[in-house]
């Protein structure tokens, strides 16, 4: 199995693509958009994110296990933040007993 | 017992041995894939790790939006920022050492080292005139906190957050500089080329899971109140 | 209580006995599956016994069917349990409407508690038979937990917060109360008794206690007044002068607030909006409110919060519950709540 | 093939004859046993020091039943008996029970089980024990100077805030301990994966490796979270952050969630290995392939994946919404039946067996009854009305005794007493073992059946003192307590005997299939002479289901 090399052109392009989008995310933060500012700026983070780990990380040319690995990284962060937030939301809502 | 045959590989010949094969690899594809596989599992543990922190900071977020998003108008955006792009600079350096690696230009291994660790230097310097700046006012969680915007307990409770999280990522950084400076010897010793470098590659996936982190802590932390004024 | 050995705990609630029930029939299906299991495993050992030195099992057979029937009959069972367990759970957590509220902070290491009426008392508690009481517990200092054994009921108190828990009690005796979470030295001195007396014993009991404290309404109102509340809450006059929302009501409401977000008005909010005003604004207002932090005690906060709920009419009831729409309650109203079944003394 | 012809053929060397090398005389100096990379020799060193801190674990609770003999706290003071069961939890739970199973009988058994010469990592292997040990040191330190008191759960605001005792060194002892757990988990799983024999394919694994694996998963995925939750209690302590502290508004509650997002999977970390431990046991000792081998595989997955979504049952009572416990009460449901299928499983397996009596099956065979009975209690307060009730009282520490005693520490003294001949390559008394097998097994129920008893009376736990009415079956539990510890003393004696002066065992003394019973016993240092091709599944004493099993081109290599 031989490992696949990337040109230095093309690490330079993505670091390119990660400077701008850095810059994007500040200029947003500037402009209000309610809650839309969170979802704007984490979609920024996470694509910058997916290409430190493709391209920077490998991922690309990396076996399907460590694929899967990476992935159940976030997902089981995910599990973590998800349910525990279940708890805030519903929290203190004590609906009516039905029927009464 | 007919499932023991003889297998043509006797555990003690390793006739044609790898100097950089250790004794319980079959060959350097093994060997490489494994510490490639464990060097991932260990970034999941430390996405876990940090996990922790991110999910205290969503609960409390969504509890206390008003307050962080004012607490968070006294970050330096501007240091934030930038030192943004030199973690994202630091990381093509990095790629570009096993980039160099790959292609068996030994010198330029070394090179790439330690632009990337200066890099990761100039960050943590950054950082410490950050720091200081919240020491100076009284942003530091604890008895001398003072906060003179609304809710300042839960604006105390943001600057516990931060000081966290970006003190152990500032932590990691630490320590990535400290495996860096010791394959930088080794690179220039010659260790690595085209055909074994895992170690460096190793250090790398790590040097990049650090910048993540730190891609997703600066608009958590720097950016939300940017619009607010 | 009797020193013999008991088997079974006092049953004195209006749920204990449904607990029994669910506890018994788990108790069942428990003896019967570890029968069942340790029968098969008896029987086998003796029938499949190993005969000589060199015998092997079997070739295993295949039964699909079988994986799926002990898949799937213990999962019904659970699903089942699971159900009824809720059903009990819910019924555990959501008050009568009818439920008269008590109050009660946990320290290190004592509970204090106050009834409607004003009456205050050291870790005993007297409640009059099969009157529904809803508990408001706070915490001073670490996390508590009021337990029950007889009532089968169990909440921590949390400091910072405020949790509820209900009862009624169904038959008149003296009952253990214990702390069950962990406090630190003295967790287990953190102990106490429920007194349940007869509706008529109960009141003379709050009689002749000598109670000259206030019903905890009467104690907030004027807490609200010595603050300097009022000074910028109107609860009743002209609102136009007001600086500050009118409290009139608003329990139980949907409060819009000015980040866009909306909540509900329960507990927990009027205590965060005294303690840290500034961490949830209504919506159209600005943020003038100091913070009361450290001026009142826990207690004084139980008063305030009660008495802010009855400017809300029959907030006593159930916590929160979206059903009360009590917005067009009338300005003046800040004696509301008089609790049914509230004693001679009470009431002054 | 047989087992048989495997017992004839390597008859008992004469003790006369120079022994054969394996990894025990491969070096006596202690510098060949402290910087040893051989996953044998670890797994050693790991037994002696789980071993202390299980006998200092068992030390407290030793304490803490002697004071729970009379109603009124009379032997020692409150803070003291707090620290007693603070120690105790803490000892048992981090520094003996979750590293027991993997770190010593994994350790040993996995790269041999596999075909494998040594873990992936041997280095990391190594560092694991040390941090391990280092992480026990600082428990130590702290236990010296008067030690902690927070119970093992480090509950805020009381640890953070309350507690004057040891906090921060606790929590860094166990945050410490934390990476020594990693360390073994991340070397299980790339192992598992990359250093597989020939023909070792996953429905070829043996399923004590199927149950490390799961555990491994849930080692990495949960540990960190315990310790970055342990990290911000000493933060908190040390330089007042204030992430918890009710007195900024911070939530208490949400401690809970971070600590039992680990601290739930932690308990099937205790339990999964030794699920492992029994399906081994069981297959050995009815000379029989696990019924449902597939499905008991699948089930130790399904129970790591699940286990990760249930946390909440342990806070029920404690503020957490009504709707958010009704989700971890249903889902907590779901895990039980995995857990189900594996207990009819072996015991379907025991039919048609050919079943013997040795020491290591009555310990299997008693795991099985006491832990359906843990787990049956167990959904039994997974059930939201009736937890409410029992929520921390001594239902509680019955059920987890049932299933952490009952359960792991039966299924590792199992362990122990089945691999005792392949890890010393010595036999022990047996009538001795049966002896302690059944101390065990009524000292344990005497101990903590009274307890199911006293907990739905209404006895809370982390009491020093009880209401009188209580006593006898109080007396009752520290009787059985005593029996108890004269089961687990027994083994001490006979181990220690046979370690020294035992007779020596043939390599395959039970007659049991299995890769590490196909070499030398002791196991020399890389673990085979020859690195075996394997051709059918690990249970195979059926000639004909070898037979079925084996395809015709692997049945060429042989
Ligand atoms: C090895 C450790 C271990 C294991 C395996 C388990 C297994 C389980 N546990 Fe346990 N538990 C603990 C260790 C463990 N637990 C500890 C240490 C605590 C206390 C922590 C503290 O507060 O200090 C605790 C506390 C605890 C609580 C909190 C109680 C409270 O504090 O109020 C709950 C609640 O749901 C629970 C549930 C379960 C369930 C559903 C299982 C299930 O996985 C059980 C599944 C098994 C079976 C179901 C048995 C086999 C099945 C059959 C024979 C078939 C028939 C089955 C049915 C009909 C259902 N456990
Ligand atoms: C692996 C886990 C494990 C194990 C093995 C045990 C083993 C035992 N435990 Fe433990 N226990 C816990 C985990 C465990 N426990 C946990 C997590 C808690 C909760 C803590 C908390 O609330 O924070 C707890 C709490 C707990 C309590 C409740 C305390 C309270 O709430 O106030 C009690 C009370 O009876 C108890 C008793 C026992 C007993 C009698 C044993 C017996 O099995 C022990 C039997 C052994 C002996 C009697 C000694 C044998 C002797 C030796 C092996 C050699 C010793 C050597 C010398 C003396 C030189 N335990
Ligand atoms: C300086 C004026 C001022 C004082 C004094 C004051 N408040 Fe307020 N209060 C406000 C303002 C302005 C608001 C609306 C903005 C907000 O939500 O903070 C408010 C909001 C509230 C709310 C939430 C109202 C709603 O409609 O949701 C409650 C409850 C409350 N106050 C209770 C009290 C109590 C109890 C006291 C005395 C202990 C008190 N306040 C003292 C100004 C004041
Ligand atoms: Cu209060 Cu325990
Ligand atoms: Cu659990």
């Amino acid at each position: 199995m031989s490992e696949h090399v990337s040109s230095p052109r093309f690490y330079f392009l993505i670091f390119a693509a990660l400077i701008v989008l850095t810059g994007v995310t500040v200029w947003v933060a500037e402009i209000d958009l309610g809650a839309a500012n969170d979802v704007v700026a984490l979609t920024i983070a996470v694509t910058k994110a997916l290409l430190v780990m493709i391209f920077f990380m490998h991922l690309r040319h990396s076996t399907r296990l460590t694929v899967l690995t990476a992935l159940a990284g976030f997902f089981w962060l995910a599990i973590l933040i998800l349910i525990t937030m279940s708890d805030y939301v519903s929290r203190g809502v004590i609906l009516p007993v039905p029927g009464k | 017992m007919s499932s023991v045959a003889a297998d043509p590989h006797a555990v003690h010949a390793h006739a044609q041995h790898h100097p950089s094969l250790a004794h319980q690899f079959d060959n350097l594809d093994q060997q490489r894939e494994s510490s490639t596989l464990g060097m991932w599992i260990f970034l999941v543990t430390e996405i876990m790790f940090f996990g922790g922190l991110f999910t205290a900071y969503v609960i409390y977020r969504s509890q206390f939006s008003a307050a962080f998003q004012a607490a968070s108008h006294h970050l330096n955006v501007i240091m934030g920022g930038a030192n943004t792009a030199v973690l994202i600079l630091s990381s093509l350096t990095m790629a570009m050492a096993i980039w160099a690696a790959q292609v068996n230009r030994r010198k330029l291994i070394v090179v790439f080292l330690i632009l990337t660790m200066l890099l990761g230097a100039t960050f943590l310097g950054v950082k410490y005139f950050e720091y200081k700046e919240k020491f100076t006012h009284h942003l530091v969680p604890g008895p001398n906190f003072e906060f003179d915007g609304p809710d300042p307990q839960h604006a105390q409770i943001f600057f516990s957050l931060y000081f966290i999280m970006t003190g152990l990522h500032a932590l990691h950084m630490i320590i990535g500089i400290g495996v860096l400076t010791w394959l930088a010897v080794l690179s220039w010793k010659g260790r690595f080329n085209s055909e074994y470098h895992n170690p460096l590659e190793c250090a790398g996936l790590y040097w990049h899971f650090v910048d993540i982190v730190w891609i997703f802590l600066f608009p958590l932390l720097y950016l939300l109140g940017a619009h607010a004024h | 209580m009797s020193k013999s050995l008991p088997f079974f705990p006092d049953a004195a609630s209006s749920v204990a006995r449904e607990v029994d029930l669910l506890f018994l029939s788990w108790a069942v299906i428990s003896v019967f599956f570890t029968l069942l299991i340790a029968g098969a495993i008896i029987y086998f050992m003796v029938k499949f016994r190993r005969r000589h030195e060199d015998q092997v099992g079997e070739p295993e057979r295949a039964a699909l069917a079988l994986e799926i029937a002990w898949s799937a009959i213990p999962l019904l069972i659970c699903l089942a349990m699971f159900g009824w367990g809720t059903r009990v759970f819910f019924s555990m957590y959501r008050p009568p409407a009818d439920a008269v509220e008590y109050w009660s902070v946990g320290k290190q290491w004592m509970w204090k508690f106050q009834h409607p009426e004003g009456q205050r008392e050291i870790n005993n508690l007297h409640v009059p038979v099969g009157q529904s009481i809803k508990l408001n517990l706070q915490s001073e200092d670490v996390i508590h937990s009021f337990y029950v054994p007889a009532f089968r009921v169990k909440q921590d108190a949390v400091p910072g917060r405020q949790t509820t828990v209900w009862f009624r009690a169904t038959k008149p005796g003296v009952y253990h109360m214990f702390c069950t979470e962990y406090c630190g030295a003295e967790h287990s001195q953190m102990i106490g008794s429920v007194i349940v007396m007869e509706q008529g014993d109960y009141e003379s009991w709050l009689a002749a206690g000598g109670n000259t404290a206030q019903p905890m309404t009467a104690s907030g109102a004027d807490l609200f007044q010595s603050l300097a509340c009022s000074t910028c809450h109107r609860v009743q006059g002209d609102q136009r002068l007001a600086q500050a929302p009118n409290l009139v009501g608003i329990f139980g409401r949907q409060q819009k607030l000015s980040d866009g977000r909306t909540v509900i008005a329960d507990e927990s909010y009027i205590r965060e909006s005294i303690l840290n005003p500034q961490a949830k604004i209504v919506a159209g207002w600005q943020p003038l409110m100091p913070t009361f932090q450290g001026q009142v005690t826990e207690e004084q906060l139980s008063q305030l919060i009660a008495y802010v709920k009855s400017l809300s009419g029959d907030g006593g009831g159930a916590a929160g519950g979206g059903s009360n729409q009590a917005g067009d309650t009338a300005g003046g109203q800040t004696d509301a709540q008089t609790p049914q079944t509230a004693g001679p003394a009470s009431e002054s | 093939m047989d087992y048989t012809t495997e017992a004839t053929t390597f008859k008992s060397p004469p003790v006369t004859a120079p022994e054969r090398p394996n990894y025990l005389n491969a070096g006596y100096t202690l510098r060949s046993w402290l910087l040893t990379l051989d996953h044998k020799r670890i797994a050693i060193l790991y037994l002696i020091s789980v071993s202390i801190f299980f006998a200092l674990g068992s030390l407290f609770a030793m304490m803490v039943r002697l004071e729970l003999l009379t109603p009124s706290g009379d032997l020692l003071q409150p803070d003291t008996y707090n620290r007693m069961f603070t120690m105790h939890g803490i000892i048992m739970v981090f520094f003996f029970l979750i590293p027991a199973i993997p770190a010593v009988l994994g350790n040993f058994l996995l790269p041999i089980m596999i075909g494998a010469k040594d873990l992936a990592f041997p280095k990391l292997n190594l560092a694991s024990w040390y941090v391990y040990n280092l992480g026990g040191a600082f428990t130590l330190w702290a236990l010296i100077h008067g030690g902690v008191d927070t119970g093992w759960t480090f509950y805020t605001p009381f640890s953070t805030t309350y507690s004057n005792t040891h906090v921060i060194a606790v929590a860094l002892g166990v945050f410490i301990n934390g990476f020594s757990t990693i360390f073994t988990g991340l070397n299980f799983i790339v192992t598992v994966h990359r250093m597989r024999a020939p023909g070792m394919t996953w429905f070829r694994l043996p399923l004590f490796i199927w149950s490390m694996y799961a555990t491994s998963l849930i080692i990495v995925l949960g540990t960190p979270v315990i310790a970055i939750t342990l990290l911000l209690v000493a933060a908190e302590r040390l330089l007042h952050l204030g992430i918890f502290d009710p007195k900024l508004g911070g939530d208490p509650v949400l401690f809970q969630h971070l600590f039992w997002f680990y601290s739930h999977p932690a308990v099937y970390i205790m339990i999964l290995p030794a699920m492992g431990v029994i399906s081994e046991l069981v297959a050995a000792f009815s000379r029989k392939r696990i019924f449902g081998y597939r499905i008991v595989a699948f089930a130790s997955i399904a129970i790591a994946v699940l286990g990760f979504l249930v946390w909440g049952h342990h806070m029920f009572v404690s503020g957490q919404s009504i709707y958010a416990a009704t989700v971890f009460s249903v889902l907590s449901m779901l895990v039980a039946i995995p857990s189900a299928v594996k207990v009819f499983n072996w015991t379907a397996t025991l039919y048609e067996g050919s079943v013997s009596y040795e020491t290591p099956m009555l310990y299997a065979l008693g795991f099985i009854g006491l832990f359906t009975i843990g787990g049956l209690t167990g959904v039994m307060v997974a059930t939201l009305g009736f937890d409410v009730h029992v929520h921390d009282t001594y239902f509680i520490v019955a059920h987890f005794h049932y299933v952490m005693v009952g359960g792991t520490i039966m299924a590792y003294l199992g362990g122990l007493h089945y691999w005792w001949p392949k890890m010393t390559g010595r036999l022990y008394n047996s009538f001795l073992s049966r002896i302690s097998a059944m101390l065990v097994f009524v000292g344990f129920n005497l101990t903590f059946f009274p307890q199911f008893i006293l907990g739905y009376l209404g006895m809370p736990r982390r009491y020093w003192a009880y209401p009188p009415e209580f006593q006898v079956l109080n007396v009752l539990s520290s009787a059985g307590a005593s029996v108890l510890g004269l089961g687990f003393i027994l083994p001490l004696c006979y181990f220690g005997y046979s370690l020294f002066k035992g007779r020596r065992s043939i390599d395959n003394p039970w007659g049991a299939v299995g890769l590490e019973w196909d070499t030398t016993s002791p196991p020399p240092t890389f673990n085979f002479d020859v690195i075996p091709v394997v051709t059918h599944g690990p249970y195979e004493y059926n000639p004909e289901q070898v037979h079925r099993v084996t395809h015709p081109e692997e049945a060429a290599v042989v």
